[in-house]
C-alpha cells in the first residue's frame, strides 16, 4: 500500500536537474547562478536518496547527500564571498559585466 | 491513490513550480525564497524515501544555513530587480530547446536505470537506519569525513580573506 | 517628503540614518543625522529647534513677575532651578535680598527637584540601555516628591513656586515632616538602583569607556554639570559662586576622572546622595517663623493681609499686578547649577516694566553640543547612551 | 579686587584693548572693538593669570533704534580664578559682522549659530554657520526688536 | 469517509492538532498576560487591571484592537515578501510545537493509543532544530521587506544574532543527546525516569550531569528567542522596533505570538532535555505526589474564591466566580481516579515550562541589554568554547563509563 515507484523520484529528479540546468543558462544575476548550481546539486541528491532506497542494504547513498551537502555548503561560502567582492568591484551583479579574468 | 502517492504528487508539484518560480522571478529574493520552498519540498521526499536524518539535515543546512546566507547576501548587496542584457544569442535561441531536450533525455535514462524501474518504496532496508549512516559515515567513510571538514575550514578562511575588504 | 541630507565625509559605503525627532531614546524631539558604517557612527550632526516656543521673545512682552511662569516650561524636569535663577537674576538687578527662611526653603526645593530631575534621568538612562525596572523605580521615588511640590505649591510640575523677592505662598503645615519621611526611605530606594545599575557586568561593559570627553574637551566644548565633573572637573556654581545661602550648608560635590558614561552615571547617583544630604540640613535650618518675602515696597507684593488693612498696600498691590515694577537700566548674568550644569540667566532691563532682554544659557544645549565628540567611531547602540548621559531636555535646548 | 587685576593685566598687554569697563552689581564688563576681540579673547584664555578657558555665553542684544545697533557680550568663566568676565562687542546695524571665536573657545559653536539664528550676526570664520533653531528657511532674525511680534508675515 | 477509515491516525492527528492549537493560541494570550503580571510585580506595579478581574480579559481586547487596526503596508515595501515574513515566523512558531510530547503515551483517542502531543518522530530534537532553523527567515524577510533603515538593520542584527546561536544551542544539547543515545524525545525523557543511585532524593534529570549544557542552552535559547538581554534585534530604544518597525496590525501581533511561540518551545526543548519533561520530580513510590495536581487546582481555586469574595466587586466578581468554580471543579476532576493517572504527565510538564516562562520574564526584569558587538563576542568567543568544551569532557566521560 505505502509503495510509490521509485522511478517517480527519478523522473522528479531528472526534471529539477532540467530545470537547474536551464536557470544557470538564463538567470544573469550572480547570485541567481549559484542558486540555480544549488537547485542541480539538490536534484542529485534527491536521486542519491532514491537509488539509495531502491537498493535497500548499507546506506552509502545517504553518505554521498552528506558529503554533496557539506561541499554545496563550502561552495556557497567561497561564492558568496566572491559575489561580494564582483559586487564591490564592478558595481554590478550582473554576470555578463564580469568578463574579465582580471580586474 | 494511496496517500503516500498523493504526498509525493503534492510536493513534487511544489518542488516543480519552485524550480520554475525560481527561474522566472526577476527579484533575486523572490527566486531564493522560490529555491527555499523547492528545498523544503524536497525535505518531505526525502521523508517519504525514509530518510529521516537526510531530511532533517537537507532543512538545517540548506534551508536553514546556505539559504540564509543567500538572502542575507541579497539583503546586504541589496540586489534589485535583474536587467536585461543581450544574453548570447545562442542562449536565446537554443538554450530553452536544449534543455528540454537535456531533460527529456534525462528522464528517458532515469527510467531505463537497471535499479529504478523495479523498486519500490516498499523496499525496506534492515536496522536503524541513522544508526548504519552513522556506522558507515565514521567506520567506512571517514577518511572523507575528515577532508570534507578540512574543506570546510578552507572554505570558511577563503570567504573571509575574500569577502574582507582590502584596508 | 524628502529630506536631503548632506553626507559630511561622502564615503560611499556609507548609510544615512535620520535617529529622532521621533525616537524613543532621543529623549523628546531631537533629530541626530548618523553617518554610519555598518553599525559605526563615522559622523553625527545633531539637530534642534523642534521644539522652539520663542520663550526668549515672549519674555521680552510680559513684565517681570509674569516672565517666570515661562521659565517653568524651559526644563521641564526641574522647574525650580529654572525659576530660581530668573529670580536670583531680577533680584540682582534690583538689589534686593531675600530672607534667609525664603533663602533655605528655595535650597530644599532646589535640591528636591535635583534628586526627581536625576531620578528621571537614571530611568530613562537605563530604559534606553534596556534595563526597564529601573525606570519605574526611579518613578516611583519622583512621585513622592511630585506630592510634596504640589502639596506646597499647588503643581505638580510647572510649580512658578519661586518669586522675585520670596516665594509664592507660605508652605503648609507638616510639610517638613513629609519631607523628612521622604528622606528616611530614601537611602534605600537609590541602593535598589545601584544594585540594579552599579555592579551589573552587562551596564557596565555597555558604559565603561563609553563616549569618552578628556577634562580640556570639556571644558573648551564649555560642557557643565555632571557632565563636566564626570570629566574630572570639579566646577560646581554652588560651590565656586554660591547663591541662596549655599555656602552654609555641608555637601561634597562628586567628581570622577574617567570620563565616559560610567563615570557620568557615578557622579549622577553621587549627586542624588548629596542632594539628599542638603535637603536634610535645609530641614533642620529652617526657621519655623518668618518672612518668605522681602519688603521692598513697589516691587515686592505686599503680603495679603496689608493689602487688605492699608491703603498703600493695596495701591502697591494693584501697580504691581498690573504694570509691574521698573528695575533700574543694567544687566546681570545670573549662574545656578541645575540639575543638568550651568544655568545662566542674562537679563537685561531698560528701566521699563518689562525685561529688555531674557537669555537664557541653558546647560543641555551646551552639552549637546559635545554629543558629535562623544559618539563618533562607536556604535549605535553607543550613541543611545551617550545621548543618555549627556541628560539633555529639549524644551531647554530648544527654548 | 580681583576683577581690576584683569582689566589691569589687558591694559598693561595693550592699553588700546579696552575701550570701556562697566560695573554693575559686581559684575565687570570689558568693552573691546571689533578689531580685537580676538585677539584679547587669545589674551584672556592663554595668559596664566587670567586663564578664561570656559566660555559659558555669548548674548546678542539689539538695542534696536541705537547705534551701535547690536551687542555682542561673551559671558567667561575661569575655573582656576573663580572669577567670571563680561566681555562686550557693539556692532553697528548696518554692518552685524563678529569674528569667529570658535577657534579659540570651541563652545562658540553654538551660540554664534544661535546669535546668527536669532539676531542675524554674522560670524566671520565659523565652520558651519546655519540655522540652529529655526527651520532652514525661515526669514528674518526673531529676536531683532524690529521683528513683528504680532500678525502673519 | 472510507479513506478516513483506512487512516484513524490521520483523523486522530487531525483532532490533536485543532485541540493543540487552540490550547496554544489561549496560552500565547496569556504568557501575555503572565509576562505583564510578573513584570509588574517586579516593577512594583500592579499591571493590567481594568479588563475584566485581574486583566484577565487584557489579551482578548489586545487581540480584538490587533484585529481592528489599520493595517499599513510601507508604499516602497516588497508587498509580497513583506505580507508573507509574519505569515512565515508565525507558522514556524507554531510548527515545533507539533513535535513536542506533553504527556506519556496514555490516551486513546477513537479506539487508538496515542500521545499528547501530535507526532513522535524517532529524529525529534534534530526537526525542532530544523524548523528552528527556519525562523530566521521570517525576521530577516521583515526588515528587508519593509525598505526601511531600522528594520534592515534589526533584519541583519537578528539574522546574524541568531544564526550564530543557534550553534551553540544546538553544540550545548549534544550533552544530552550523547547520555541518552537518542534524538527522540520520548527516550530522551524515558532515560530520565528514576532518581540517581547514591543521591536517592535527586531525581536523575540531565541538568545535574549537564549542568553547563543547560546554562549554554537557556542563554543561547533566550538569544535566539530574541528576548531582554539579547533583544538587539528589536531594542526598542535603538532601532525603534527593529525587524517589526513597520509592521501594524495583525501582522504585528503574528510576530509578537511568534515570539511568545518560540518562548514555549525553547522553554519545553529545555524541559524535556534537562528537565525530565513529564515526570514527576518525586520518587515513584510516593504515592501521594497522584492528589498534587488536583489539590493544587483546588487549593488555587480556593484562594481565588476568598479574592472574590473579598476584593472583587461587579462584573469582575463574576468572572472570577466563573474561573474559581473552573478550576474548582477541574481540580476535583483532576482527583478522579480515572483521570488522575493522565493529568500527571501534563501537569508537570506545565509547571516546568511555567517555571521557565517565569524566568524570561525575571530576566526582562532585571537586566539591561547587550550591545552587538558584545552579544557576538559573548557568543563566538564564550558560550561557543564552553558548550564544546562541555560537548567534548560529555564525549569523554561517555566513552569511559561504557567501556
Amino acid at each position: 500500500m505505502n509503495e510509490i515507484p521509485i522511478s517517480y523520484f527519478l523522473v522528479l529528479s531528472a526534471i529539477l536537474f532540467g530545470l537547474g540546468v536551464l536557470a544557470f543558462v538564463f538567470k544573469r544575476n550572480i547570485i541567481t547562478v549559484f542558486m540555480a548550481i544549488e537547485l542541480m546539486l539538490n536534484a542529485v541528491n534527491l536521486a542519491f536518496v532514491a537509488f539509495d532506497r531502491a537498493r535497500g542494504g548499507p546506506h552509502d547513498g545517504w553518505v554521498f547527500v552528506f558529503f554533496v551537502i557539506v561541499v554545496a555548503a563550502a561552495e556557497a561560502a567561497v561564492g558568496l564571498a566572491i559575489a561580494i567582492t564582483v559586487v564591490h568591484n564592478r558595481q554590478s551583479l550582473n554576470i555578463e559585466r564580469v568578463n574579465l579574468l582580471k580586474f | 491513490m494511496t496517500l503516500p502517492i498523493i504526498l509525493f504528487f503534492v510536493f513534487a508539484a511544489i518542488a516543480v513550480i519552485g524550480a520554475l518560480m525560481m527561474i522566472f522571478f526577476r527579484e533575486p529574493i523572490h527566486s531564493a525564497l522560490a529555491l527555499i520552498l523547492v528545498m523544503v519540498a524536497l525535505a518531505v521526499l526525502y521523508l517519504l524515501l525514509g530518510a529521516e536524518f537526510i531530511a532533517a539535515v537537507q532543512i538545517i543546512v540548506y534551508a536553514g544555513a546556505v539559504m540564509v546566507l543567500f538572502v542575507f547576501v541579497i539583503m546586504l548587496l541589496n540586489a534589485g530587480e535583474e536587467e536585461r542584457t543581450n544574453i548570447s544569442k545562442l542562449a536565446h535561441y537554443v538554450g530553452w530547446p536544449l534543455g528540454i531536450f537535456l531533460t527529456v533525455e534525462l528522464v528517458y535514462w532515469m527510467l531505463r536505470a537497471p535499479i529504478g524501474a523495479r523498486a519500490t518504496t516498499a523496499t525496506i532496508a534492515p536496522g536503524d537506519p541513522t544508526r548504519d549512516l552513522s556506522m558507515l559515515l565514521f567506520r567506512s567513510y571517514l577518511f572523507p569525513f575528515e577532508i570534507t571538514s578540512i574543506l570546510i575550514l578552507i572554505a570558511l578562511i577563503g570567504a573571509l580573506v575574500l569577502a574582507k575588504r582590502d584596508s | 517628503m524628502p529630506i536631503s541630507v548632506e553626507t559630511p565625509t561622502g564615503a560611499a559605503e556609507t548609510m544615512v540614518l535620520n535617529m529622532g525627532p521621533q525616537h524613543p531614546s532621543t529623549h523628546g524631539v531631537l533629530r541626530v543625522v548618523l553617518e554610519l558604517n555598518g553599525e559605526i557612527v563615522v559622523s553625527a550632526k545633531p539637530h534642534i529647534g523642534y521644539l522652539h516656543t520663542g520663550i526668549e521673545k515672549s519674555c521680552e512682552s510680559k513684565t517681570y513677575s509674569q516672565a517666570i511662569t515661562l521659565t517653568d516650561r524651559l526644563d521641564y524636569l526641574a522647574p525650580l532651578s529654572n525659576n530660581l535663577c530668573y529670580c536670583l537674576a531680577v533680584e540682582r538687578i534690583l538689589n534686593i535680598e531675600v530672607p534667609k527662611r525664603a533663602q533655605y526653603i528655595r535650597v530644599l526645593l532646589t535640591e528636591l527637584t535635583r534628586i526627581a530631575s536625576h531620578l528621571v534621568w537614571v530611568g530613562t538612562h537605563a530604559i534606553d540601555l534596556g534595563a526597564m525596572t529601573v525606570f519605574l523605580y526611579g518613578f516611583r521615588e519622583r512621585e513622592e516628591i511630585m506630592r510634596i511640590l504640589e502639596m506646597v505649591s499647588g503643581q505638580r510640575m510647572m510649580t512658578s513656586y519661586f518669586r522675585i523677592g520670596g516665594l509664592a505662598l507660605e508652605p503648609p503645615p507638616g510639610w517638613l515632616e513629609r519631607v523628612a519621611r521622604f528622606l528616611d526611605s530614601f537611602p534605600a530606594h537609590v541602593a535598589e538602583y545601584e544594585d540594579l545599575l552599579t555592579q551589573n557586568r552587562i551596564w557596565l561593559a555597555r558604559t565603561k569607556g563609553i563616549g569618552y570627553l578628556s577634562p580640556e574637551d570639556a571644558i573648551a566644548l564649555g560642557v557643565s554639570g555632571p557632565t563636566l565633573r564626570g570629566s574630572g572637573v570639579d566646577y560646581d556654581v554652588r560651590k565656586y559662586f554660591p547663591y541662596s545661602s549655599y555656602e552654609e550648608f555641608d555637601f561634597d560635590v562628586p567628581v570622577q576622572k574617567d570620563g565616559d558614561c560610567y563615570a557620568r552615571y557615578l557622579c549622577r547617583v553621587a549627586e542624588i546622595k548629596e542632594s539628599a544630604k542638603i535637603v536634610r540640613q535645609a530641614i533642620a535650618k529652617i526657621p519655623a517663623e518668618g518672612p518668605i518675602r522681602t519688603v521692598a515696597p513697589g516691587i515686592i507684593p505686599p503680603s495679603r493681609e496689608e493689602m487688605k488693612t492699608s491703603i498703600e498696600g493695596l495701591i502697591y498691590h494693584f501697580k504691581i499686578y498690573t504694570e509691574g515694577f521698573s528695575p533700574p537700566r543694567g544687566e546681570v548674568y545670573q549662574a545656578i547649577e541645575s540639575p543638568r550644569g550651568e544655568l545662566g540667566f542674562f537679563v537685561a532691563s531698560d528701566g521699563s516694566a518689562n525685561p529688555y532682554r531674557v537669555k537664557v544659557r541653558a546647560p543641555s544645549f551646551v552639552n549637546l553640543q559635545a554629543l558629535p565628540e562623544l559618539v563618533v567611531g562607536r556604535l549605535i547602540a553607543d550613541v543611545v547612551a551617550c545621548i543618555g548621559t549627556t541628560d539633555i531636555v529639549l524644551g531647554e535646548v530648544d527654548r | 579686587m580681583e576683577k581690576d587685576s584683569f582689566i589691569r593685566k589687558l591694559r598693561e598687554w595693550d592699553a588700546a584693548a579696552v575701550v570701556e569697563v562697566l560695573d554693575f552689581r559686581g559684575e565687570t564688563t570689558i568693552v573691546v572693538a571689533r578689531e580685537n576681540l580676538q585677539r584679547v579673547a587669545e589674551f584672556l584664555v592663554n595668559d596664566p593669570g587670567t586663564r578664561f578657558a570656559f566660555l559659558s555665553d555669548i548674548t546678542a542684544v539689539d538695542k534696536f533704534p541705537i547705534e551701535p545697533r547690536f551687542e555682542l557680550n561673551y559671558h567667561l568663566l575661569s575655573l582656576e580664578r573663580r572669577a567670571r568676565l563680561r566681555l562686550k562687542v557693539r556692532l553697528a546695524g548696518d554692518d552685524p559682522v563678529a569674528p569667529s571665536m570658535v577657534p579659540v573657545w570651541p563652545a562658540a559653536n553654538w551660540h554664534e549659530r544661535e546669535a546668527f539664528d536669532l539676531m542675524g550676526i554674522r560670524f566671520e570664520g565659523h565652520p558651519d554657520l546655519r540655522r540652529i533653531l529655526m527651520p532652514d528657511d525661515w526669514e528674518g532674525y526673531p529676536l531683532r526688536k524690529d521683528y513683528p511680534v504680532e500678525g502673519y508675515r | 469517509m472510507e479513506f478516513v477509515a483506512q487512516h484513524p491516525i490521520l483523523v486522530v492527528s487531525l483532532i490533536k492538532i485543532v485541540v493543540l492549537l487552540f490550547l496554544l493560541m489561549t496560552a500565547l494570550a496569556y504568557v501575555t498576560w503572565f509576562e505583564r503580571k510578573v513584570v509588574a510585580r517586579i516593577q512594583s506595579r500592579i499591571g493590567p487591571l481594568y479588563v475584566g478581574a485581574h486583566g484577565l480579559l487584557q489579551p482578548l481586547a489586545d487581540g480584538v484592537k490587533f484585529l481592528f487596526k489599520e493595517d499599513v503596508t510601507p508604499p516602497a515595501a516588497d508587498r509580497f515578501v513583506y505580507v508573507l515574513a509574519p505569515f512565515l515566523a508565525l507558522s514556524l512558531g507554531l510548527a515545533t510545537i507539533a513535535l513536542i510530547p506533553f504527556g506519556p503515551a496514555t490516551i486513546m483517542v477513537l479506539g487508538v493509543p496515542t500521545q499528547m502531543g501530535i507526532a513522535n518522530v524517532s529524529l525529534g530534537l534534530l526537526f525542532v532544530f530544523a524548523i528552528t532553523s527556519m525562523g530566521v527567515y521570517g525576521v530577516a524577510l521583515a526588515g528587508w521587506s519593509s525598505n526601511s533603515k531600522y528594520p534592515l538593520m534589526g533584519g541583519l542584527r537578528s539574522s546574524a544574532q541568531m544564526v550564530s546561536y543557534e550553534v551553540s544551542l544546538t553544540l550545548s544539547v549534544v550533552g544530552v543527546v550523547l547520555l541518552a543515545g537518542t534524538l527522540n524525545f520520548n527516550d530522551l525523557i524515558a532515560y530520565q525516569s528514576g532518581h540517581w543511585r547514591y543521591v536517592r532524593f535527586l531525581p536523575h534529570w540531565n541538568v545535574i550531569p549537564q549542568f553547563v549544557g543547560f546554562l549554554c542552552y537557556f542563554i543561547s535559547a533566550i538569544a535566539e528567542t530574541n528576548r531582554v538581554p539579547f533583544d538587539l534585534p528589536e531594542a526598542e530604544t535603538e532601532l525603534v522596533a527593529g525587524f517589526h518597525t513597520e509592521y501594524s496590525s495583525f501582522k504585528f501581533a503574528m510576530f509578537f505570538m511568534a515570539e511568545y511561540a518560540n518562548m514555549i518551545t525553547v522553554s519545553c526543548l529545555a524541559t524535556i532535555l534537562f528537565f525530565g519533561g513529564w515526570l514527576s520530580p518525586f520518587p515513584e513510590r510516593w504515592t501521594w505526589q497522584l492528589y498534587i495536581p488536583g489539590v493544587g487546582l483546588i487549593l488555587g481555586g480556593i484562594l481565588l474564591a476568598y479574592d472574590t469574595a473579598m476584593n472583587q466587586r461587579g462584573i469582575a466578581r463574576i468572572q472570577l466566580a466563573v474561573v474559581t468554580i473552573g478550576a474548582l471543579v477541574i481540580g476535583a476532576a483532576c482527583l478522579l481516579p480515572s483521570v488522575m493517572p493522565v493529568v500527571q504527565g501534563p501537569f508537570w510538564f506545565l509547571l516546568k515550562l511555567l517555571g521557565f516562562l517565569f524566568f524570561y520574564v525575571w530576566t526582562r526584569g532585571t537586566l539591561p541589554r547587550f550591545r552587538y558587538d558584545q552579544l557576538m563576542d559573548f557568543g563566538w568567543k564564550f558560550l561557543l568554547p564552553v558548550s564544546l568544551a562541555n560537548l567534548v569532557i560529555t564525549a569523554f566521560v561517555v566513552m569511559v563509563l561504557n567501556r
